[in-house]
C-alpha cells in the first residue's frame, strides 16, 4: 500500500490532479482510495488529495503519507508529521525547506517556473500530476492518454499546454529520480476491470439504472453532485432534473411525481432533510413512493458544510412530527451504495411508502476502485409494487385504495386508470382515502401501515458481516466507517486479534431480532460511529439489543477515523476488559 | 364523454352552508365536462384549510398535500405524466402566506398546469385569523384593532412574476367561472385563476353582496387588451383588482417541453432495464 | 362527582353553553373538568362538551356521563351507552326517543319552540343551558351573572334575548323537575378562590408574565388560542403578536428577537413544529434563547388536527439534523403549564438554548378548575442568564461570546452593548464566533453545548410523583395522561392497590439518573402515553432506565385514555405477573 | 463617531479575488459611516451563500442565520430593539430561491429594516448552479444547455408587492451604492436594495464589464419619477431591470409603529414582574 498526497490552495486545481492520478493508478490495475480535505469556500484556503493505492481493494484513508506533492509552503507545515520516511516534493519557487525533526527525503522541482515557460502558470498543477506520475513510476502513456480523454472536449490549446505540462513534470522527475538514493516501492498490481467512483456516482447510476426519471432538488454540499450528475444522464434517457426553489418544493415535487407513477428522488444534506420533515410524512400517509438521499454532513444548523458525519440518523428515523412509517438504508461501500440506490426505488414501490438512504459525506464523496461488474445497471431486479389496471380493480362503487390485507400493503393506482380514482391525503381517511376521524379506523391504520414496512427484512438482508464466526471482537458501523472497521480488522488480525465486521444495512425498521441473533455469540462489541451522541448505540438500546458487551466509539471533529484509532481503541478496551476480569 | 355526475362523489360536504367554495366545485366540474376531461386522467392537488377539502367532493385523482406546497406536487404530477389534466387547488392562506414562494416560482417555471385559489380573504379552516389577501383594516382574532398589513395583489403579482395566463372569477358568477377555468385548462402553460369565495362564517365585510356592487367584469370591458402587460398592470392598479374575467395571457410553452431530451410520455412506462450498450458508455466515463 | 353533557351541530352554540355551565359550577364552589369533541371542521358535524363537577380537583375526563342534554337525535345515538341510570334532556321538535336498552330518564323539553318564542332560533342553546343549571339546581342569579359578564360587550337586544331564553329554559325545566321520580344529587361544594383555564391559557399567563414580548406565529389548531389570546393582553403591556407567513418565518423571528434581548417565543403543533427543525438547530448552534410550545396532535402529516396525542416527542428531542442541545419540557397540568411556561423563559435565558414545551390537544384545550393562587404572575422568578454590560466585557481585543467556561455557559451581550459585537453564526465557530473547521475546537464547543444544558436538573426539579413511598405500582407519564393516570390512581386505590403517579417533567436533556433513583425500589411500573410506538419508552430504553418492571401502554386512535382504562391494564397486568410467579 | 476601521474585523476574507462582494461590503461600511451608525447598535443579518459570509468581516453584532431566512430574523431583531439599525444581507438564491416567501411579505410588512441583495445571477457557494435571477440560457452545472426558467425580475416584484423603497446598485460603482444604502437606511420602512455583485468565478456572462456596458444610471436621468408607480414599472419592463439607481419609493410609515401597544423602547428592558392589578384584571377574566 502506498500513499500519495498533494496540497494547495483551493481553486488551484488540487481535485483533477488527484483525479488524474487516481484514474492512471486504476487504469494500471491498483486498487485506489481518494481522500480530500476541503473547505466551504472557492478560492483560497488550504486543501489537500490524497490517494491511496493497493493491490487489494482499500476502504478507507490512512494516517501515514508516502509523497506529498506540496504546491505551497503551508502544505508542508500542516502534513510532515504524516511523513514518516516518505517523500516530499516541493516547489523551487517558495525555497521549500523541511520543519525541525521531518523524516522525508524533499525533492524540489521548478514547478512554477516550468509552467511559466510553458506559458500558463495555471498549469502547475499538471506539472506536478506528470512529476508524481514519474516518481511513482506510471508509464508516461497511460497518464497521457488518461489527461486527453479527461479533456478531450477543450480547445486544443488547452489539450496541448496540458500534454506539454504533463511531460515536462514526467521529464523534470525523471532526471531527479536518478539522483534520488531510493525511491518509493510499490506493490505489483493485480489487473481487473475496474471503475473509479464516489458514493455519489454509485447513487446517480443506481437511480438511473432503477428507471429514476424526475430529481428535483436543490443544491447543498455534499449532494449537489448528484443532482449535476443526474443532469448529464437523464437527457440520455428521457427524465427530468428540475432545480428546485427550495428543499420543500424539492420533496414535495418528487412525491407528487411517485404519486403519478414516475420514480422519482430528491437528494439533500442536513439542513434541506430538516425542511423535509414535513413532507416526508405526507408519503408516510398517503403511501406514496419516494427516494431522498440525505449525504450527511457535520451539523447541526449550517455546521461544517465541508465535514463528514453520521448525525442524522435519528432525524431520519423519528424527526418528523407524529409517527409514520419510513424506510431507512445506509449503504457501506460504493458498491452498496449502487445496490441501495436502486433497492430504494423498489422498496418504495414495494411498500408505497418514503424510502431514505442515509449517506455521508466521505462516502458521498471520496471515489473508490469499484469492479466494474458490481455496477450492472442492465441487470437489476425490479419490483414495482401492487399497481392495479383498471381491470383488476374490480366492480365495487369506489376503489378502495387503503384496504386493510393480510401483510398491510394495499394495491394502488396511478392517474389515467380508468375507475382507479381515490382521495391520498395526509389526513387520516378510511380506506378509500377520504378522511375520517372514526376512532377504529384510526387505529388499524396506523397498524397497517407500520405492519407494511416490518416486511422488509425478508426482501433484504438488514445486516452483512465478515470474520463473524470466530471473532472475538466485533465492530459494528454503517457508511464510511465500515470501510474504516475494514482496515481496523486487517491491523487488529495483524495483531492476531480475531476480529469482525458488521455493518447495519436497515436502520429503520430496525432489525432488533436479526442484530440479536446474529451477535448472540459474540463476544464484545464495538459500536463505531462519527457523531457525538452515539446515535446506532441508542438505536440498539431502543431495540433492546445494546447490553453490556457493547462498547461505544465516537468521533464528532470532522475528520473521520483512523483505522489505527479504532484498532488502538479495541485493543484498549480489550486489555481493560480483561484486567477487570 | 364524462357528464358532471362521473365527477360527483358520494362524499357530504363539510363545508358551512353558503361558503362560496361550493361554487367553485361545481364550476370546476362544469368546465371539467367542457374540455371533454376524464375523471381518471384528471388530478386535483389541494391544500390544507376550507378550500382544500375539495378533493373529497370531485371524483379523480386527488392529492391532497402539506399546507401550501399544492403547486411543486402538481408539477411532479404534471411531469410523470402530461397526459394528465392537472389542477391545483387551495386557499389564500395556503397559496400567498406559506405558499407565497411555490407561487412566484410556479409562475416563472411555467408548466401546464392549472392553479385554482379559493380566495376567501381569510383563514377559514382555522377559524379566522388574517390571511395574506385580508383588506386593511379588516378584523379578526389576530387583528382586533384592524389589520396592519398591505394586502397581497395576487394579481399583479403573477403578471410582474412572469405568468402567461392570469384570470379571477367569483364563487357567485358561474358561467364566468367555468368559462375561465376552461380557458386556464387549455391554456399551454400555467394558468392562475383566482376565484373570490366568500367565507360566509368569518369574513363579514367581503360579503356576496358587496363583490356584487364592487366587481368589475372586464370580460365585457372590449377596451381592455389582456395581452398588454403594462395596461394590464396600470387597470390592475387602479381597480385594486376588483375585476373579474381574463386579466392577462400571452403566448407560452410549457416548460416539460423545453427540457433537454424529456420524454413526453407517461413516466411510469418507462421504467424497465436500462440499455447495456448506453451502460457501458456511461461506466467508460469512469475508467 | 357528576357528568354533564351537552351534544350538537357544529356552530350551534355547544361551546358556549359548556361554557356557561362550567364558569357556573365553578363559581359555585365545585372543581371542574370540561372536555369537548370536534371535527377539523366549521359548521355541521356532530360535537359535545363535557363537564364534570366535584368537590375535589378533577384532572380527567369520565367515561361514564349523568345528565345528557341533547340538541340533536344523533347526540341521543351517539352517547346513549354512557348513560347508566342518568337523565337525558331532548328537544321536543324531535320527538326524542331512547334507543333499545338504554337506561335513561328521558325528559323531553319544547327547547326549539321556546327559542322561536323569544324570537331568536340561534338561542337553543341558552334554553338548553337555562334547563341544565335548573336541573342541575344551580341558583338561576349565578348563571345569570355569569352569562351577564359574559356577553357585557354585545348589543343589549343580544344581551336581553339571551337572559330570556336562560330565564325561560331554567323555568321550563323547575316545572320537570317537579314531576320527576328523582333528581341529579350533587356534592356539596368545596368553595375558594378558583379560575376556569385552559393549557393554552395558562401559557398565555405564564409568557405573559415572565416578561415575553414577542411572539410569533402562525396558525394552527390547536396552538392558535396562544396567538389569539397574546393579542388580546400583549397591547396592555407593549408587546407584539406577529402573524407570521409561515413556520418558517415564526421561529426565525422569534430567533431573531430573542438574539436582540427580547423574551420571544412561537406556538405551533405537528406540522408547523416540522417545518421548524432546521432554525431550532441554529438556536443550539448560535446559543439564542427561544421558546417553542409544541400544542401535540394526532400526526403524521396532517393527522387528525383535533385529535388529542402525544407523537411528537422524539421528534422534538431529536428531529433536527445534527446533534444540538435542545431543552424539552412537558407540563402535566394546567397548573404546570402556567408554572413551565414562565420558566421556559427562564431557561432559555439561562441556558441560551432553544426550549420546547410540549404539551397535548387535550392539556391545551380542555378547562378546569385551577386555583387562583396558584397562577402568580407578579410574583414568579425571573433569571436572565448571563448578560454582559460594556463594563463587564473586559479588555480582549474582542469579545469572547463561546468561550468556554466550567459550566459551559458563556455570558452574551445583547446588541447596543458597547465593545460587545459578535457574530452569531449556525456555523461551527470559534471562541469569538468567527467560523472554524479546527477538529479541536469542534469537539470542544460540541462538548460544551452539550455540558451546559446537563445544569438543568439541578434548577428545576425534572420528575414529580405523588403516593410513591409504598407503591406497588407506579403509573408514569406525561401531559394530560398524568391526569387520567391521577384519576385511575384513584380507583386502584379504591380497590386496595397502593398507586403512584409519577411524571417526567424535563424530557431532554434526560434525567436518566434522577429516574432510576427515583424508581429504584418501585416493583411494577407502567407507561401509559398517547402514541403507537411508546416513545416515552423509547426514552427510558436510551437513558439505560427501563427495565423487566417497566410495562407500556398506548393509545392512538385520538380519543383519550379513560382512567378506567388504565386501571383496569394495571390490574390484569398485576394478576398476570402474579400468575407467572 | 465611529469610522470605517471600526466596522473592520481581523477576519481574512475567504470570498475569492475579485469578487463583486468585496465592493459591497465597502459601500455598507462606507454607509454606515456616513449614517452615524455605531457597531455596537448595528445588527447584520446575512444568509448562506458566499454572500453570507459578511458578518464575519464586519463589526457589528451579526447573525448569521439559515439559508434563505434573513428577513423574518431581521424583523425579530428590528421589533426587539428599535434603537437598532438594523440590515439583512444575502445572495440571489437565499432572497430569491429558498427566501422568496420572506421577501414578498417583508415587503407587504414594511418594517424599517434595509435588505442588501448581493445578486450574481448565480449560486456562488455551491460552485455555481442556476439561480433564480440567472438570464434565459445561462449555462451552469444544472443548465448545461442553458437555464430554461424565466428570471425573477426582483425590482419589479418588489414594486408590485407593495414596497416602499427600491433601489438596485452596482458593486463597482461605489459612491452610488454607498448612497443608495444610506437613503435605504434613512428611510422609515423597508428598503431593498439589490446590488449587482458579479461572481468571477462561475458566472462569464453577466461580468464587470458586461454589466458596465449595459447598466443604465436612473439617477442621471431627471425624466425618471421614482415616486410614479406606473412609470416605474414601464421603465423596469423596458430596461429589463438593467438600471441602476433608486427606483422607487414612496411616504411609509414603519410596521412598528401602527401596532396597537406596542413599546417603542428595546425590549429587553421590559422584563420584569407584571403589575399586581393587571394581573388580577386579567385573571377575572378567568372566573
Ligand atoms: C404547516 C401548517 N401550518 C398551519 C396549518 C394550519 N392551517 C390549516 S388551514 C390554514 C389556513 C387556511 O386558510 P386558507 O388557506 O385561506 O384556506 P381557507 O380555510 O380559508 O379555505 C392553516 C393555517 C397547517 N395545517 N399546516
Ligand atoms: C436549507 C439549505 N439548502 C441548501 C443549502 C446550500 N447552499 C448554501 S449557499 C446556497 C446558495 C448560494 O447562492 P446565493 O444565495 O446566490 O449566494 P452566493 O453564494 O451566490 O453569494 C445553497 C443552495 C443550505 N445551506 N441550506
Ligand atoms: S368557514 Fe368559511 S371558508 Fe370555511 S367552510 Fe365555512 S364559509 Fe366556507
Ligand atoms: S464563487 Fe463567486 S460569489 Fe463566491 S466568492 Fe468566488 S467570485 Fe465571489
Ligand atoms: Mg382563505
Ligand atoms: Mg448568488
Amino acid at each position: 500500500m502506498l500513499s500519495w498526497k498533494i496540497g494547495g490552495d483551493q481553486g488551484e486545481g488540487i481535485d483533477s490532479t488527484g483525479d488524474i492520478l487516481i484514474h492512471t493508478a486504476n487504469r494500471l490495475g491498483y486498487y485506489i482510495y481518494g481522500y480530500k480535505s476541503f473547505s466551504s469556500r472557492i478560492k483560497g484556503g488550504h486543501t489537500n488529495y490524497k490517494m491511496i493505492m493497493a493491490n487489494r481493494p482499500i476502504s478507507a484513508t490512512t494516517q501515514k503519507t508516502d509523497i506529498l506533492v506540496a504546491l505551497t509552503p503551508q502544505t508542508i507545515t500542516l502534513n510532515s508529521q504524516e511523513i514518516n520516511g516518505g517523500i516530499i516534493v516541493a516547489d523551487q519557487a517558495y525555497s521549500p525547506s523541511l520543519p525541525q525533526g521531518t523524516d522525508a527525503m524533499l525533492v524540489s522541482l521548478a514547478l512554477s517556473q516550468m509552467a511559466k515557460e510553458i506559458g500558463s502558470p495555471v498549469m502547475r498543477n499538471m506539472i506536478a500530476a506528470g512529476a508524481s506520475a514519474a516518481l511513482l513510476g506510471f508509464p508516461l502513456e497511460v497518464i497521457a492518454q488518461y489527461v486527453e480523454k479527461r479533456f478531450q472536449f477543450k480547445a486544443p490549446s488547452i489539450i496541448e499546454a496540458n500534454r506539454r505540462a504533463l511531460h515536462a513534470g514526467y521529464q523534470a522527475m525523471l532526471q531527479e529520480t536518478a539522483r534520488l538514493p531510493w525511491l518509493p516501492s510499490l506493490e505489483s498490481p493485480h489487473p481487473g476491470e475496474r471503475v473509479v467512483m464516489t458514493g455519489n456516482d454509485a447513487t446517480c447510476l443506481g437511480a438511473l439504472a432503477a428507471g429514476c426519471r424526475i430529481m428535483s432538488g436543490y443544491p447543498i454540499t455534499p449532494a449537489t453532485d448528484i443532482m449535476e450528475s443526474l443532469t448529464k444522464y437523464f437527457p440520455m434517457v428521457g427524465g427530468a432534473v428540475l432545480q428546485m426553489e427550495d428543499e420543500l418544493a424539492s420533496i414535495t415535487c418528487a412525491i407528487g411525481a411517485g404519486f403519478a407513477g414516475a420514480r422519482a428522488m430528491t437528494a439533500t444534506s442536513g439542513p434541506g432533510l430538516s425542511l423535509m420533515q414535513e413532507a416526508i410524512g405526507l408519503a408516510s400517509m398517503t403511501e406514496t413512493p419516494v427516494v431522498i438521499v440525505d449525504t450527511q454532513r457535520a451539523g447541526p444548523s449550517t455546521g461544517m458544510p465541508t465535514k463528514s458525519e453520521q448525525s442524522d440518523l435519528l432525524a431520519l428515523i423519528y424527526g418528523g412530527h407524529g409517527e409514520g412509517p419510513r424506510i431507512v438504508i445506509a449503504p457501506s461501500s460504493v458498491e452498496e451504495t449502487f445496490e441501495d440506490a436502486y433497492e430504494a426505488f423498489n422498496l418504495a414501490e414495494h411498500f408505497q411508502a418514503p424510502v431514505i438512504i442515509a449517506t455521508d459525506l466521505s462516502l458521498a464523496l471520496w471515489q473508490q476502485s469499484v469492479e466494474r461488474k458490481a455496477i450492472d445497471g442492465p441487470h437489476i431486479p425490479i419490483d414495482r409494487g401492487e399497481v392495479y389496471s383498471s381491470s383488476e380493480i374490480g366492480e365495487s362503487a369506489s376503489f378502495q385504495r387503503y384496504a386493510f390485507t393480510a401483510d398491510g400493503i394495499s394495491p394502488r393506482t396511478l392517474p389515467g386508470t380508468a375507475a382507479g380514482q381515490f382521495l391520498a391525503t395526509g389526513v387520516e381517511h378510511g380506506v378509500e382515502g377520504k378522511v375520517s376521524e372514526d376512532p377504529l379506523n384510526r387505529s388499524r391504520m396506523m397498524d397497517k401501515r407500520f405492519k407494511k414496512i416490518g416486511g422488509i427484512h425478508d426482501l433484504r438482508p438488514p445486516i452483512r458481516h465478515e470474520g463473524l464466526r470466530d471473532a472475538e471482537v466485533a465492530l459494528l458501523g454503517i457508511g464510511s466507517v465500515t470501510g474504516i472497521n475494514k482496515e481496523a480488522r486487517i491491523l487488529l488480525e495483524q495483531s492476531g486479534l480475531k476480529t469482525a465486521v458488521v455493518w447495519l444495512r436497515t436502520l429503520s425498521p430496525f432489525p432488533s431480532s436479526q442484530c440479536q441473533d446474529l451477535l448472540a455469540k459474540t463476544r464484545h462489541i464495538v459500536v463505531v460511529e462519527q457523531n457525538a451522541t452515539g446515535q446506532i448505540s441508542q438505536l440498539l438500546k431502543m431495540a433492546n439489543v445494546f447490553d453490556s458487551r457493547y462498547h461505544s466509539l465516537t468521533k464528532y471533529d470532522g475528520v473521520p477515523f483512523f483505522a489505527e484509532d479504532v484498532a488502538r481503541f479495541t485493543q484498549n478496551l480489550l486489555t481493560q476488559l480483561e484486567v477487570k476480569h | 364523454m364524462a357528464t358532471l355526475s362521473d365527477f360527483k362523489t358520494a362524499e357530504k360536504s363539510w363545508w358551512c352552508p353558503g361558503c362560496g367554495d361550493f361554487g367553485v366545485l361545481a364550476a370546476l366540474e362544469k368546465a371539467l365536462v367542457q374540455v371533454n376531461a376524464n375523471p381518471a386522467t384528471t388530478a386535483i392537488i389541494a391544500g390544507i384549510g376550507c378550500s382544500g377539502k375539495i378533493g373529497n367532493y370531485i371524483n379523480s385523482y386527488n392529492l391532497h398535500v402539506t399546507h401550501g406546497r399544492t403547486l411543486p406536487a402538481a408539477m411532479g404530477i404534471k411531469l410523470a405524466n402530461r397526459t394528465l389534466t392537472v389542477l391545483a387547488v387551495g386557499g389564500d392562506g395556503d397559496a400567498y402566506a406559506i405558499g407565497m414562494g411555490h407561487f412566484m416560482h410556479a409562475l416563472r417555471r411555467n408548466i401546464n398546469i392549472t392553479y385554482l385559489v379559493m380566495d376567501n380573504h381569510v383563514y377559514g379552516l382555522t377559524k379566522g385569523q388574517t390571511s395574506p389577501t385580508s383588506d386593511m383594516g379588516f378584523h379578526t382574532k389576530t387583528s382586533p384593532d384592524g389589520s396592519i398589513d398591505e394586502p397581497v395583489h395576487p394579481l399583479m403579482l403573477a403578471v410582474a412574476g412572469g405568468a402567461t395566463f392570469v384570470a379571477q372569477g367569483f364563487s357567485s358568477w358561474q358561467p364566468q367561472l367555468s368559462r375561465l377555468i376552461v380557458q386556464g385548462i387549455t391554456h399551454p402553460g400555467f394558468s392562475l385563476i383566482n376565484v373570490i369565495s366568500p367565507c360566509v362564517t368569518y369574513n363579514r365585510v367581503n360579503t356576496y353582496e358587496w363583490y356584487k356592487k364592487t366587481l368589475v367584469n372586464l370580460d365585457e370591458d372590449p377596451s381592455y387588451k389582456s395581452s398588454q402587460r403594462a395596461q394590464v398592470l396600470a387597470r390592475l392598479e387602479e381597480s385594486d383588482e376588483l375585476v373579474t374575467g381574463l386579466i392577462f395571457q400571452k403566448p407560452s410553452r410549457p416548460y416539460e417541453e423545453l427540457i433537454t431530451g424529456f420524454s413526453s410520455g407517461p413516466l411510469s412506462e418507462q421504467v424497465g432495464p436500462i440499455n447495456q450498450d448506453l451502460w457501458d458508455h456511461i461506466l467508460d466515463q469512469f475508467e
